[in-house]
């Protein structure tokens, strides 16, 4: 019995595992968990979440950190919004106008994560403070483009994006797998790892450090982007305040999955299992009428209880 | 018969289900001094480690002054009066020397430091050990050798009643380690116990009253160092017989210039530097503890700056170009402490052996194509007959030091350098390895690449290259062509004139 | 727009007959949110309904899953306190599509094809009526007033509501009042405490407040007695104070006779009316897509007649 | 003229002169920044600030983070209130109710914080999740505890924390300066600085690295305790979402002053001239009534600039 527990425990997918065994459990507990709505429902949330863990996983697999994950969502909506919506907006009615958004959106995402490398990467500043007073810089910019208004009135092309879930499960796959790709089967993946365990071994063994890092925060503030448009389509509403909330989960499901904070370990497989798990805990309870403060303290407890099985994990690992 | 110190009772260690020590059964008695030797990888540190509370043995048990011993932390060992100096230095050196010297004992008044007791207990410990700093200085400072003093020093300080050294003198110069010995035999005068490890086999017996010899994990030989000749204690070491130290070196110097250095300087650290390095050749850079080697080799590979001078490879002019350009031309380096920039030590030995090469076995769209890579790597580990129990995806940090830097070294070769800088190449390495290493260096040299090799093992330089340089503070004093070679020479012209030679060599 | 039509399906409910009625929160931060999820829910209880629960701390991303979640365990009607006018409509469609009758509570959304009924207090006459009230005490002083106002979120079109009744009221009284602070709260009680401070700091010489929550008014306070301006109506330097909504805290200080005013919204009135709506919807009947909740004015003079009808003299 | 610039950039105190500074720009252009009355709101601000984030800065020295720190500011805030309040508190109108009500939000704080070291410590957790969880677990009980209504009427005897700015400041005062001692003059904050900078040569040093981390957590929780007497009797409101959206502000005031997110270097006088820089900068802005986004924006700029000046002084101190 022991044995196959401690097998389980040190699958590797172990995140995947308890994802597993409380969704069994959710079937029989919840009612409407195991129906067809509601894994759409789960789908749903999964993949915005999922996009942009995946960003922060990279960033992470060079011991940085992207805090300005959610004000690129929230900036990225305002812009994406502004320039197609209906009421007034820069490319109104105009054919190509969602086209246009979204590559400007990914451009911004992308050229504010650019801003985060360059700073981490050629004036060496610390990322966490980097990227907290870009997210402070960019969401003072979002809050004053739109005055603190939301952005409505989106066409249905741009729509598109938010209602049509295969759309969006095809666009967080792609992601979520080029990133898996790019970490794992890369000269850039294995050179960020480098970068993330020993930076002055990367060095002396000429791996260039700067340019990795300029690549991985763009490709997070990208990822960012990609994430704030099915968000922004979802909720019909591009909003200064996108997501603003949901930082520490988006850093949780990648630590939950195992990726570590100090660089070196990181994998968006174990990311997507620690969005699963995230994303599950919250839909059950909220089906199974739980108020939200008990929603909040077992989703505390379910994290809690990851981290010490993979503590436990680790232990078992070394003998 | 009095009351051994230490008994061991068949004490059995496996990592990963791979036995690593196998029934070690040994006593020593008080004011004893064990000389520990073996491979790299025989299982010597573990066996300290055990003793030193930093591991728990599977099986067996142990009693020191007749009361069972099972320490369950390095705390409890030193509480129990064992110090314990290990491999790979164990201070912290962003902190004054001071404050590593009483890192778990500080002089306190209820919780307070006493902050002059504690200058005051750390100068007379630095005295001891002939060291000649103030206590307030940052270990980061310290060159190698000093920061080993310091080491001992807080051995001294916790008042140990049996010391354990692990390879204590590896990044000593001569000078040093001769001061290292006047120390410990004033110690064994005072009948403190010690373990002494080390590959250095003539230090062993030297010192040592008794010496264990461990092979796999097992003890093959337990004399006293009179009955022990050098020779025997290799045999029983690798199991074979070694006739020789150095191999015999089948590489010629050629015509063309690899390395060309045009006085380069860097204020404060190097001055006019100029030498050239042929194809084929083997060039040894001799010097004292901080004579600035280690600062020359950065600079030509382009790891710090340089205000001044020209440097060419093959002709070409490097010195503006960044170290991954270096590398791209073929220039390769070893660096001087693996740990710090040599290895990412919690990644696998893989990941670690292709870090440099990944990038030619990288297609146009920047993917790797791993089965060629990872054969390739194989073939390397086996080239420099890399031990690993698990196999390529065992994680760096659980290789014994000598395998570590062998990883350091196939990375290198892999990339087919065309100059090799190593600085320090065989620091940590028992005599088998070394043997092998220096192989590989005559073989690169074979296929045509140049190498610079920086030792403080005088013996070392004079055994495997095909012209000395000698360096002190900062400038090339001397040039030795292999049949002038000699110890006296280099040692004189390493010495700064100002210096006081106490002449004990 | 059209009347809203309940559902053609009543297919949700269960064998037993009993309804089950999902209610999606965007908060519970303030006492006025609290009391009315509270009174909704007894309203629900009294009339023998199921009640699912759902808190969005304030995101409407969360807060569309939830409803979505209600819709998947098949509730029969849903009541929702939207973040804002336009975040909710996705919310609204997918009951609309999944032919579920919604009723939002207090805050109606904006302009849309999707379907709801709202059930609003008129924030814009009430916030005009009680500060007309305070420009009255301003007169009698015979002075002229340094006003200021501490706003809302304004993407919520309660607090434009109320910001505009306070305008309309200001803008008529030209001669005796001058705003010269406005503080955004963005209905967070830091960021009006620290608001209100700087304001003070910037402009000793206000006299006159007027909030648009009486949630924020423990910061208000806080901030009045720092800078040593709290005192009791008839005291000098008495600044005249007036809310929105009637909570007990206010209704405390009307009572000690620190607030001049307060505008009330009848919670009681509004849950009833609420409940009573998705009822309709429910059984297929026409509902007016905007029930309004007329309230009142609650001062020192009509203290004690309106007190019973004040949600916030009934809470303690 | 550039030497004088690197002395400034050198001192150590950087953040300090830049307040300074910035302080003397705003008392030119921000009207009434420049009183007496001011000088007392910039102090009444940094006050609790200045408190959590000594707690904070002695984590850090330990390379850990605590994420619980607002959490455990809303729980004490709540079950202080609970005690005292007039409405219906436990110890409404006792005359003790106020002593005791501070012994238990210091009891309440020290226990979380212990309970989070204890997961830290011996189940070896990193501090990032034990701390996220606890996070998540404490602010649900104090909204359960309170079904998310905030707690109104307090006594005077209470009160006195919030409203006699002397006490506080002394409170403050007392709290830093005790926090800068632990860390430099004492054997704990030697060991401290031990675990953060090397834990493995730590513990083979002999060093107890578990009741260091014990203690970290449990004064971290205590520290939190304290600022929330002083906000709660300054915001005269117990409130379960107390300080909720602070949680950067206090790592945020603490890394701008200089203190490392990867251990062994922290300083609390260092933290206290963050402290200060925030403040100066939310007072002035609100002065100059800029809207809040701008006030977003400039902190962020300027908590960019101080990190780009402290990098300047690693830079110039290498050569
Ligand atoms: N933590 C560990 N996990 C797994 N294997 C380990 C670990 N530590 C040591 N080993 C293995 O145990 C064996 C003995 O290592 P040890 O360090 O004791 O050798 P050593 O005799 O000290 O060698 P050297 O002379 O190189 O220092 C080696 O094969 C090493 O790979
Ligand atoms: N991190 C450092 N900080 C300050 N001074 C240093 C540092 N590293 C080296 N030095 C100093 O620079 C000079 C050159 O040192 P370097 O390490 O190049 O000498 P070396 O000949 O390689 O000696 P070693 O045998 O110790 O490696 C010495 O005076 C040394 O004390
Ligand atoms: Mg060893
Ligand atoms: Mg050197």
């Amino acid at each position: 019995m022991l044995r196959i527990v401690r097998r389980i425990v040190q699958s590797g997918y172990l995140t995947l595992v308890l994802s597993f065994l409380y969704a069994l459990l959710m079937a029989w507990a919840a009612p409407g968990f195991a129906t067809l709505a509601n894994a759409t429902n789960i789908v749903d949330a999964m993949l915005p979440l999922l996009i942009v863990a995946t960003g922060q996983t990279i960033v992470l697999m060079t011991a940085g950190i992207d805090l300005s994950a959610t004000a690129i969502i929230a900036l990225t909506s305002v812009v994406g919004a502004w320039i197609v919506t209906g009421d007034d907006g820069l490319l109104a009615e105009h054919p190509a106008a969602t086209p246009i958004a979204i590559l400007c959106m990914l451009l911004v995402g992308s050229l504010v994560g650019l801003g985060n490398g360059m700073c981490i990467a050629w004036v060496k500043m610390p990322p966490f403070i980097v990227t907290l007073s870009t997210m402070m810089l960019v969401s003072g910019l979002s809050e004053w483009m739109t005055q603190s208004r939301s952005i409505y009135n989106l066409p249905d092309s741009f729509l598109f994006f938010g209602k049509n879930i295969g759309v969006a499960f095809a666009i967080a796959v792609v992601v979520a797998i080029s990133g898996q790709l790019l970490l794992t089967r890369t000269w850039l993946g294995a050179s960020l790892k480098h970068i993330g365990s020993n930076p002055a071994t990367a060095r002396t063994s000429g791996i260039q450090i700067e340019r990795g890092i300029l690549a991985t925060y763009a490709i997070s503030g990208c990822c960012a982007a990609i994430a704030s448009l099915l968000i922004t389509a979802q909720l019909e509403t591009g909003s200064p305040v996108q997501w603003e909330n949901n930082l520490l989960d988006i850093i949780g499901a990648t630590v939950i999955g195992g990726t570590s904070l100090f660089g070196g370990r990181a994998n968006v497989a174990w990311t997507a299992c620690g969005v699963l798990l995230l994303t599950l805990i919250d839909n059950s309870l909220n089906l199974l009428n739980l108020s939200h403060f008990s929603i909040m303290m077992a989703k505390g407890g379910v994290i809690l209880l990851a981290a010490w099985l993979d503590t436990l994990r680790n232990r078992w690992e070394q003998q | 018969m009095n009351q051994p110190l230490l008994r061991l009772r068949d004490i059995g260690k496996s990592f990963f289900g791979n036995p690593v020590l196998q029934n070690i059964s040994f006593e020593m008695q008080a004011g004893q001094t064990i000389g520990l030797v073996g491979e790299n990888g025989a299982g010597k540190s573990t066996l300290m480690n055990i003793l030193g509370g930093v591991l728990a043995p599977d099986s067996g048990d142990m009693e020191l002054f007749g009361n069972t011993y099972c320490p369950d932390s390095p705390r409890a060992s030193a509480r129990a009066g064992i110090a314990f100096i290990h491999q790979e230095l164990n201070l912290f050196p962003n902190l004054s020397v001071a404050e590593n010297l009483f890192l778990s004992h500080f002089p306190k008044k209820l919780a307070w430091i006493n902050r002059s007791e504690l200058h005051k207990r750390s100068q007379e410990l630095l005295a001891r050990v002939g060291l000649d700093i103030s206590p307030g200085t940052k270990v980061q400072s310290l060159s190698a050798g000093q920061r080993q003093l310091v080491e001992i020093a807080k051995a001294l300080g916790e008042e140990a009643r049996l010391i354990i050294l692990d390879e204590p003198t590896t990044s000593l110069t001569d000078h040093e380690v001769r001061k290292l010995f006047r120390l410990l035999r004033e110690l064994q005068s005072q009948q403190v116990s010690m373990i002494y490890i080390s590959h250095a086999l003539g230090d062993v017996k030297e010192l040592c009253d008794r010496i264990l010899v461990l092979r796999d994990g097992q003890v093959v030989a337990d004399k006293m160092a009179a009955d022990l000749q050098i020779p025997d204690m290799i045999r029983l070491m690798v199991g074979r017989q070694l006739d020789r130290l150095f191999p015999e070196s089948k590489s010629q110097p050629g015509e063309s210039i690899v390395l060309e250095a045009n006085r380069i300087s860097q204020p404060g650290v190097v001055h006019e530097i100029s030498f050239q390095l042929r194809a084929g050749e083997v060039l040894g850079l001799a010097g004292l503890m901080g004579s600035g080697r280690t600062e020359l080799a950065r600079i030509l590979f382009g790891l710090e700056p340089m205000a001044e001078g020209e440097l060419r490879l093959l002709g070409e002019p490097v010195q503006r170009l960044s170290v991954s350009q270096r590398i791209n031309k073929g220039m390769a380096m070893l660096t001087e402490s693996r740990r710090v920039d040599g290895l990412c030590t919690q990644d696998s030995a893989l990941a670690n052996l292709t870090m440099v090469v990944a990038k030619k076995f990288t297609s146009r769209l920047g993917w790797i194509r791993r089965r060629s890579l990872h054969s390739s790597a194989s073939q390397m580990a086996e080239a420099v007959r890399l031990n690993l129990a698990e196999g390529m995806n065992q994680a760096v940090c659980t290789l014994s030091g000598g395998n570590q830097q062998k990883v350091v070294l196939g990375k290198w070769l892999l990339n087919k350098p065309k100059l090799l800088i190593l600085d320090e190449p065989t620091r940590g390495i028992d005599v088998g390895a070394k043997f092998e290493i220096y192989a590989l260096i005559d073989q690169l040299a074979c296929e045509g690449a140049g190498i610079l090799v920086i030792s403080s093992e005088i013996d070392e330089l004079m055994g495997i290259c095909d012209r000395i340089l000698v360096m002190s503070q900062g400038e090339l004093k001397d040039e030795l062509q292999s049949r002038e070679f000699n110890r006296e020479r280099i040692l004189k012209s390493a010495l700064h004139a100002d210096a006081i030679w106490e002449g004990d060599v | 727009r059209p009347a809203a039509t309940g559902g053609s399906n009543a297919a949700g409910s269960k064998p037993d007959g009993r309804l089950t009625i999902g209610v999606a929160f965007e908060t519970l931060q303030t006492e006025y949110w609290v009391a009315g999820f509270e009174a909704i829910k007894a309203e629900l209880t009294t009339r023998d309904a199921e009640v699912l629960e759902a808190i969005a701390d304030s995101d409407p991303n969360r807060q569309l899953r939830q409803v979505r979640n209600f819709i998947t365990r098949g509730v029969d009607g849903i009541i929702m306190v939207p973040k804002d006018a336009k975040s909710c409509i996705p919310a609204i469609r997918a009951a609309n599509d999944a032919g579920i009758p919604i009723v939002l509570f207090n805050r109606p959304a904006g302009e849309t094809d999707a379907v709801s009924v709202a059930i609003q207090a008129d924030n814009f006459r009430i916030a005009k009526e009680t500060t007309e009230f305070l420009l009255e005490q301003a007169r009698k002083t015979g002075q002229k007033h340094k006003a200021m106002i501490v706003m809302g979120d304004l993407g919520d079109v309660n607090a434009i509501g109320r910001k505009d009744g306070f305008d309309a009221a200001v803008a008529g009284n030209q001669d005796i009042v001058e705003v010269v602070s406005r503080v955004p709260s963005e209905w967070n009680q830091e960021k009006a405490q620290a608001g209100v401070v700087n304001g003070l700091q910037a402009h000793p010489d206000i006299s006159l407040i007027f909030t648009s929550s009486d949630f924020l008014l423990p910061s208000i306070v806080s901030a009045l007695k720092s800078a040593d301006k709290y005192h009791k109506i008839g005291e000098s330097g008495h600044v005249i104070l007036g809310g929105f909504d009637g909570d007990a805290t206010t209704f405390k200080m009307l009572e000690e006779g620190y607030l001049d005013a307060t505008g009330v919204q009848d919670v009681y009135f509004e849950a009833e009316q609420t409940v009573q709506a998705v009822m309709d919807l429910i059984e297929g009947k026409d509902v007016p897509p905007l029930i309004e909740d007329p309230g009142f004015v609650i001062h020192q003079g009509n203290m004690q007649e309106m007190a019973p009808r004040t949600w916030g003299a009934n809470v303690r």
